[in-house]
């Protein structure tokens, strides 16, 4: 019965959304601020991934809301989990060989390739986000591997900290000097297509790559933790 | 056009896992096709046939003589960005949920709906 | 000022510190959330003050990394979205201290940051003006809610923060799509820059309609609204009282100043629609569906779905409702009245229900009488939530309902049904907290935010009524007025410790108040209507506080306040100069009174409340009624108003619920006969008249203009007639004395009626002389009543009797207020009684000259009733040594009956002034004639009342003489030295015969005693509460089918909304 | 100066209906005993108890109420026949009727019943209740047909003043109100049936048969002042209902006349019903009298 409602209610909406999604044009040309972002994208930072450009600095306040998010879910996950042995029943598995020998290969490659990829951000796909999602993937390896690993929070929490300081400080930084919240024009742009350039999108997104890496690493750790070890 | 219909089908998809599975963990795994659906439809919406990626690696997509892009040549960038937050949300809003459902486990035992039905009128 | 967006940027930084201080120990981190929240504090207080002070004078607009609007994202902030922050962060902070205080839960950094976090989502949200960025400040506040509705981990607090995951998803899902598909049609994200991009006619098309009512839509399930509130309601019952109160004191108040402000951006032309369908379901459906709750929290929970509803309702109003000029003006006024009244009491309540701890109401007995501090701040807020004046929710409802276009008049019928209804179940909240079974109860942790947040509602009560006021325009003597009482209260309040200095100070305020009006010249020449019955308020409230002497020992603090507040607001309803000011006065009055008679009896004092409102919200629809497009504020004589017959009759409900005219009676007996004794009086002998006043008020003013006229008057005489006959007849079964007063006070009243409603100079002449004289003996009765309840502590007939040998003057006064109240010459009684019944024959409405001469009959059986079994038979054993009543009651009884034989004697004392009175209603003579200088001649009769009571004191006085001069040398002997068959019975048991005099009588009239009123008040109630507690099992506490709600009123909404489909 | 002749003649006309009072008693018991077929008393019976009981000694009070019920009946009985007019416009008869119009008479009839009432409560007899609350439900119950008609009758003639209801009334018997509007004075002869407290409706008396009624700790002095009280209260009685409907009197031998055709009526329904119980007697007031004086009641109103 709940079934039938459900799908029924559900077809209408659809077909509502379908009725709006016939009347997009896709695959069309866009109009708007897009145009401003793309066509003035280099001229204004230098950088060349223009997809960086835009979320660190036209809407740079949003990705300063988007870490915030982050941070609340590691924070609010911590804050729940404080201390739980909720999932005791559940006991880790002991992890095969083959695994645990990959993982002490591939862990500082994993590393490396995070850091690669935040550093770069705004010159190629990728960047803080991305970067320490590859970081923390690899500390999650690790807890695969190793029944008994456990991160250091204390650090975690550190990074995170300072990681999130360094952005909002930024942030301020430009407010002081540039008398606008976030302003990337506090140092000189560079040139286009070079790895010191693009302003203070770099440094953002280092201090995002580490902050998001901290982050999920501790979120895994967190979660983990709430089963039996041995 | 299809990509908008297959990224509504998984928004309905994950809506209707929401509204009809009993299990908690079903429903945020609901949830999460739902974001990803929301996700894709963002993308989608953004795509411009016959043009490159809004990564302008290649002095060819400047207009001559300057460092103005030519519109022309490059999807949507903004829509990508706004996926960027949009999938970490998703993540931190999977992870919360997740860890609600870990404490709903630990005080019933139970993870299914039925259970989880005191508060009401 | 600050910079807004430093505000964000200094919060995220503190919460971000927090993980490295917190290796520190505790107080770091509480010295950091603090100094952040101070700070922020401050720095958007200053802002507001900048806005307030008009130092600021256009919204401030913040560009963030340097690019104009379209381009980066940007702040913007006016003067709503600084208030808000301002209460969002009192509130957090508040909500902070309560937290830490009852013990925050582990660990504490973790759950500072989230509340800090939420703190700075809300106000991210409000300051921003970006829809994408909007969504991410969203979603901020939402998982810091998540995380904390989950904090205190029992299995009702995760129940709630799930079923508030999936909703949230579900809602940011279509927040965000409609964001980015806002992108897609208009090239922007930018909410002023989409704004200036859209114009109405899009929304004929199919695209833009479908992706607004996608982006509002998420919005309105974050609102609460129903069908798809149950997880809303969850929360509120489950989650931790702290979070709660954050959360429905501010962080949801940013979510509807984001709604109304999206939809004003997008101009969604269905707003209206929406606000009215959503928003009044929402309204009334939560405000039924609480009476049966149980639980407090889900009780304060539907209440905050329900304001929520109403602020929807109002915000579709202000943007899209047509609203001119002043109205507009009004209507934001309302809106922000709404949000600060709510935010702050409803956020007190949950600190106070979460330390008294209790979550059942039916525990909370006691809470409120048992601890006097907890109590007041417990009053003040449901008393502020309820809208009671002069606190804010009163002033916003008002302003709520003179803004509401008259169109649109059954909104504002239903949202006055909705008030009355909350009224109800938070007064029943109330009186069971009030009641007193002696078991100490106590709560536990700090009421400092509390307090904080009282003082607040206290102010804001003050400014509310400054707004409210000057906006309106209406007379400042109403303002000053107003203050006058308020200061008059608390300054009697403040004097609390001796009952008997507050005795001196009430009675001296009194005194001179009226002292200081006689001596007025103009109120002394222009002697009008108005000015009878504030002399008639005045005299009455004088004599029976100065009889409240004895009693006022065992009353509470609040006792005197609330009296001084009664009777100046009786004295505001007197001197009103226009509808809404009466109103408002005449609110006053009726919730002064009745925390008065709380103080007695707690379930009447209910009844008596929710009654009071229904008639106080009939008048204020009725007043509606009368207000056109430009004149939102209708004064008394308006002649050229065309006034509907509606409006009468709305307006006359209150009226006759004071007067208690059946079948509107319901509240009276038992709080008349349970009120506070030194109250009885003053309820009965003048707070009951001011229905009288209001009465007249009406006929004179309004009932001229209506078609039908004649057959609302009959109509009115009427009830009047049966009123009196029907109550003198329930009077007569009564087994208390001040029940049996209380129904002989309704049936005089029912007198006053007719006679208001014959509309003719002797008319009004009888009604206005039977006020006065009502005044005098049934404050005679009612005081002597108190006197002897004070004596023999019993008001129950049966156990008195013979009280005449130790009581000798009080039966002297009470056997004076029989004969007026039987209306037997030659005491002051007859005279109301002859000119009722010459209007009558005049006007030759003779059925119910026939009902209300029958009346008077039947009052006779009660009558004697009352003397025979207080004072005559035997003395009872137990009363052998009770002493005459104490003397200012002695006093007061003496005087009244003083009057009662002058008046007798000279009707024309009274008379003279109703007269005046009378002319000034238009009436050229009063309907009456001298004939010499004391026979009075109607046109079918004629009565000497000088020659009566000569002759009755001569006949008497012969008869005296008579008899000592036929003599008789008397022997005195002992009661109990009776003929009875020769025997003289010894027993120290007194054989008085008391109890159903009337036995014979119950047998003849059992079918018109039969309570099918109440019964049918009992059985509509009854009804009501089943029908609620079987509708409210539509929240079923399943997940999925509060998700299923959300899909199937999107899917309505599209289909009002969206014709392009089906 | 008038009002001192008035007094004066209020004085004769006291002593007058004292006297014709008692006659009427002695009378009504004479005819009750001889439709018994016993002797019964002598006519003047009553003045000879009455002047045994002024003689008598020895009084007890039993409190101040106790000993101003008497006062207080002997005024209510003063009081109504003084109010009512005897001969309308006559110097002498019509009384002290300035005083007050039906209405003053109405409410002052009661005063003597509340009297006596309060009186024998006073007494401390355990059921001195009794009589009281009888007679006042009884009186709740003859009330109604008595006010129809008496409202009837005043809208009728527009006045309730006494004496130009008498007025309206003269030019032959049948502009008498008993012939004008005959139902509205059966209502009102049925309700003096009640008013009398004579079977069917004497329940109210009953308890004084069984010693509990009010009189009942009354002696003497006491008992003598309610005898002449009930005595006179009678009488004042019989001429207002011969003015309300019997067209007043132009002289004495009429008024006696009149008054005493009455005491006939009421003596003699009396003595052919049986007794009925106060709720009875109630309900038998506000069914059949009272639908009987609607229809002239209704007349009057549609008119």
């Amino acid at each position: 019965m709940r079934k039938i409602v459900a799908i029924f209610f559900l077809t209408i909406v659809g077909l509502y959304m379908l009725s709006l999604f016939a009347q997009i044009p896709f695959g069309k040309p866009y109009k708007g601020v897009s145009e401003h972002y793309v066509e003035r994208g280099i001229v204004e930072n230098r950088g060349s991934n223009l997809v960086t450009s835009i979320v660190v600095n036209y809407r740079g306040f949003d990705t300063l809301g988007e870490v915030t998010v982050l941070f609340l879910a590691a924070t609010g996950l911590s804050f729940l989990l404080f201390s739980c042995k909720c999932l005791r029943e559940f006991k880790r598995i002991r992890s095969s060989l083959v695994l645990r020998t990959a993982t002490d290969t591939l862990f500082p490659l994993i590393l490396l390739f995070g850091a690669y990829i935040f550093i770069h951000g705004h010159l190629t796909p990728g960047g803080g986000f991305q970067g320490g999602s590859v970081i923390a993937s690899g500390v999650m390896l690790l807890f695969l591997a190793y029944r008994s690993f456990h991160v250091n929070h204390k650090a975690l929490s550190t990074i995170e900290s300072l990681a999130g300081i360094t952005f909002a400080g930024i942030g301020l930084v430009g407010l002081i000097y540039a008398k606008s919240f976030l302003a990337n024009s506090v140092i000189s742009l560079g040139q286009w297509n070079k790895l010191f350039s693009a302003g203070l999108i770099p440094f953002i997104y280092i201090a995002v790559g580490f902050k998001v890496g901290a982050e999920l690493s501790g979120l895994i750790s967190d979660m983990i933790s709430t089963t039996k070890e041995d | 056009m299809v990509f908008f219909a297959a990224s509504l089908l998984l928004i309905f998809i994950g809506l209707y896992a929401a509204l009809v599975k009993r299990n908690l963990i079903k429903i945020i795994i609901g949830l999460s096709i739902m974001d990803t659906g929301v996700n894709m439809l963002i993308i989608s919406l953004g795509f411009v046939k016959g043009r490159t990626a809004p990564i302008i690696s290649l002095k060819d997509l400047f207009k001559k003589g300057s460092l103005l892009v030519d519109v022309s040549k490059v999807v949507d960038p903004l829509p990508q960005a706004l996926v960027l937050t949009a999938i970490v949300i998703g993540v931190a809003v999977t992870a919360m949920a997740l860890s609600v459902v870990i404490r709903m486990y630990s005080v019933k035992k139970s993870i299914e709906i039925d259970d989880f039905k005191e508060l009401k009128w | 000022m600050v910079n807004p967006v430093v505000i964000i940027a200094v919060t995220l930084i503190a919460a971000f510190s927090i993980g490295i201080f917190q290796f520190l120990g505790k107080k770091f981190v509480r010295g950091v959330f603090w100094l952040t929240i101070l700070f922020d504090f401050t720095a958007i207080l200053s802002i507001a003050y900048g806005f307030l002070t008009k130092v600021i004078k256009a919204p401030i607009m913040v560009k963030i990394g340097g690019f104009p609007p379209p381009i980066g994202i940007n702040l913007y902030v006016d003067q709503l979205s600084a208030y808000l922050g301002v209460v969002v962060f009192f509130i957090g902070a508040m909500a902070a201290y309560h937290w830490i205080n009852r013990g925050i839960d582990d660990p504490e950094p973790k759950a500072l940051v989230l509340m800090l976090l939420l703190l700075l989502g809300s106000t991210g949200m409000i300051f921003t003006q970006d829809f994408f960025n909007l969504f991410v400040f969203i979603e901020i506040t939402s998982i810091a809610s998540y995380g904390l509705v989950a904090s205190k981990l029992d299995g009702f607090s995760l129940e709630a923060a799930f079923k508030y995951i999936v909703v949230g998803s579900i809602s940011s899902t279509f927040v965000l799509l409609g964001a980015v598909l806002l992108y897609k049609f208009a090239g922007s994200l930018n909410m002023l820059d989409i704004s200036n991009h859209i114009n109405k006619s899009m929304y004929s098309g199919g695209m833009l309609i479908i992706i607004s009512i996608m982006f509002l839509f998420g919005l309105l399930i974050e609102l609460e609204v129903f069908p798809m509130n149950g997880w809303a309601l969850d929360i509120y019952q489950g989650a931790n009282p702290a979070v709660v109160a954050i959360l429905a004191g501010g962080i949801v108040k940013g979510f509807y100043l984001v709604f109304v402000r999206s939809a004003n951006y997008l101009k969604f032309p269905y707003l209206l629609k929406i606000g009215i369908i959503f928003g009044l379901a929402t309204y009334l459906v939560s405000q039924f569906f609480a009476w049966k709750q149980k639980d407090i929290r889900r009780l304060f929970g539907y209440s905050s779905v329900g304001q929520l509803g109403l602020l929807i309702l109002a915000g579709a109003f202000y943007i899209n409702g047509n609203l001119t000029g002043f109205a507009k003006k009004y209507m934001l006024f309302a809106i922000i009245f709404f949000v600060l009244n709510h935010s702050f009491s409803k956020s007190t309540l949950f600190f106070l229900a979460d330390l008294f701890g209790k979550r059942n109401i039916e525990e909370w007995k006691g809470a409120i009488s048992q601890n006097k501090f907890f109590g007041f701040l417990f009053s003040s807020s449901v008393l502020s939530m309820a809208g009671a004046p002069p606190f804010l929710g009163f002033w916003a409802k008002l302003f709520f309902i003179l803004a509401i276009p008259r169109q649109y008049f059954y909104i504002v019928v239903l949202v006055l049904i909705g008030a009355a209804a909350e009224i109800l179940y938070y007064f029943n909240l109330y009186r069971i907290a009030s009641e007193n079974d002696g078991e100490v109860l106590d709560y536990k942790g700090s009421i400092i935010p509390s307090l904080f947040n009282v003082l607040v509602l206290l102010g804001l009560a003050v400014l509310g009524a400054y707004k409210f006021f000057t906006i309106t325009g209406m007379e400042i003597q109403n303002a000053k007025f107003l203050a006058f009482i308020t200061v008059s209260a608390i300054a009697v309040l403040i004097i609390g410790i001796s009952r008997i200095a507050q005795w001196i100070l009430a009675l001296g305020m009194l005194i001179s108040f009226s002292y200081h009006l006689i001596r007025n010249q103009n109120f002394v020449s222009v002697f009008n209507i108005q000015s009878f019955f504030v002399i008639l308020v005045l005299v009455g409230a004088v004599i029976f506080l100065f009889a409240t002497y004895p009693l006022s020992k065992k009353y509470s603090a609040s006792f005197y306040p609330l009296f001084i507040f009664t009777v100046f607001s009786m004295v505001g309803i007197s001197v009103a100069s226009n509808w809404i000011s009466l109103f408002i006065f005449w609110e006053l009055m009726s919730w002064s009174s009745y925390l008065l008679i709380n103080q007695g009896s707690k379930k009447p004092a209910w009844i008596y409340l929710v009654m009071s409102a229904i008639g106080g919200y009939s008048m204020l629809a009725g007043i509606k009624l009368l207000s056109t497009g430009s004149n939102l504020i209708p004064v008394f004589k308006a002649s050229a108003i065309a006034a509907p017959v509606w409006a009468a009759i709305l307006i006359f409900t209150a009226f006759l619920v004071k007067m208690g005219t059946a079948p509107l009676h319901i509240w009276a007996r038992d709080a008349y006969g349970e009120s506070p004794d030194g109250f009885t009086p003053l309820l009965s002998g003048v707070l009951s008249k001011m229905g009288v006043f209001g009465a007249i008020l009406t006929i004179v003013y309004l009932i001229p203009h209506i078609s039908h006229s004649n057959i609302i008057l009959y109509g009115l005489a009427w009830f009047g007639a049966l009123t009196a006959l029907f109550m003198a007849l329930l009077a007569v079964f009564q087994e208390d004395v001040k029940k049996i007063l209380a129904y002989s006070s309704i049936s005089q009243v029912g007198y006053i009626l007719i006679g208001i409603a014959l509309a003719t100079s002797l008319g009004y002449s009888a009604a206005l002389y039977h006020t006065v004289n009502h005044l005098i003996f049934k404050g005679l009765l009612f005081v002597a009543a108190a006197g002897i309840i004070y004596r023999t502590g019993t008001s129950y007939l049966p156990e008195m009797g013979g009280l005449i040998r130790r009581m000798p003057f009080t039966f002297l006064a009470f056997l004076m207020g029989i004969i007026t109240l039987a209306g037997i010459p030659p005491l002051s009684g007859f005279a109301g009684k002859w000119l009722l019944y010459s209007a009558l024959l005049e006007k030759r409405w003779m059925f119910i000259l026939l009902i209300a001469m029958f009346a008077s009959i039947v009052a006779f059986m009660y009558c004697y009733k009352l003397l025979h079994a207080i004072f005559l038979g035997q003395l009872r054993d137990k009363y052998r040594d009770t002493k005459e009543v104490p003397l200012p009651i002695v006093i007061i009884e003496l005087i009244l009956a003083g009057l009662t034989m002058a008046v007798g004697m000279k009707p024309s004392l009274i008379l003279r002034f109703s007269d005046k009175a009378i002319k000034t209603l238009g009436f050229s003579n009063p309907g009456y004639a001298y004939e010499g200088a004391h026979r009075i001649v109607s046109k079918f009769g004629y009565w000497n009342a000088y020659f009566m009571a000569v002759f009755a004191i001569g006949s008497f006085i012969i008869a005296l003489v008579l008899f000592f001069l036929v003599k008789a040398k008397i022997r005195k002997v002992g009661q109990l030295d009776i003929g009875y068959a020769g025997e003289v019975p010894d027993s120290p048991e007194s054989v008085h015969f008391g109890y159903d005099l009337y036995a014979h009588m119950r047998r003849a009239v059992r079918v018109f005693i039969y309570p099918h009123v109440e019964n049918s008040y009992r059985r509509i109630y009854q009804g009501l509460m089943a029908f609620v507690d079987y509708t409210r099992r539509f929240y079923t506490g399943d997940l999925n089918t509060y998700a299923l709600w959300v899909i199937i009123t999107l899917s309505f909404i599209f289909y009002i909304l969206y014709k392009g489909v089906f | 100066m008038w009002i001192w002749y008035k007094v004066l003649y209020a004085l004769i006309v006291v002593i007058g209906g004292l006297a014709y009072g008692l006659l009427l008693g002695g009378i009504s018991r004479k005819i009750t005993a001889r439709l018994q077929g016993r002797r019964g008393p002598s006519v003047f019976q009553n003045y000879i108890d009455l002047i045994k009981l002024i003689r008598k000694r020895t009084a007890i009070s039993h409190g101040v109420m106790f000993f101003l019920a008497p006062m207080f009946r002997l005024l209510g009985g003063i009081g109504v026949l003084l109010l009512v007019p005897i001969i309308a416009n006559n110097t002498a008869l019509s009384n002290f009727s300035f005083g007050g119009d039906l209405i003053v008479v109405l409410y002052f009839m009661v005063f003597g019943c509340l009297g006596m009432a309060l009186g024998a409560a006073d007494s401390g007899h355990p059921h001195s209740a009794l009589a009281p609350t009888r007679g006042l439900a009884q009186m709740a119950g003859y009330e109604l047909p008595f006010l129809l008609s008496v409202i009837g009758l005043a809208i009728a003639h527009n006045t309730v003043s006494l004496s130009n209801l008498v007025a309206a009334q003269q030019g032959g018997i049948l502009h008498w109100n008993l012939f004008q509007y005959p139902f509205l004075s059966i209502a009102g002869l049925i309700a003096m049936l009640g008013m009398y407290m004579a079977y069917p409706f004497s329940v109210v008396m009953a308890p004084q048969e069984i010693a509990v009624g009010p009189p009942t700790e009354y002696s003497s002095t006491f008992l003598s002042f309610m005898f002449t009280g009930r005595s006179i209260f009678g009488v004042g009685k019989y001429v207002l209902f011969m003015d309300l409907f019997l067209g007043g009197a132009t002289n004495l031998v009429e008024a006696f006349v009149k008054t005493f055709v009455l005491f006939l009526f009421v003596v003699f329904i009396s003595n052919v019903f049986p007794r009925y119980r106060t709720e009875q007697a109630v309900r038998f007031f506000w069914t059949y009298p009272l639908v009987i004086g609607l229809i002239d009641f209704i007349r009057i109103f549609i008119k």
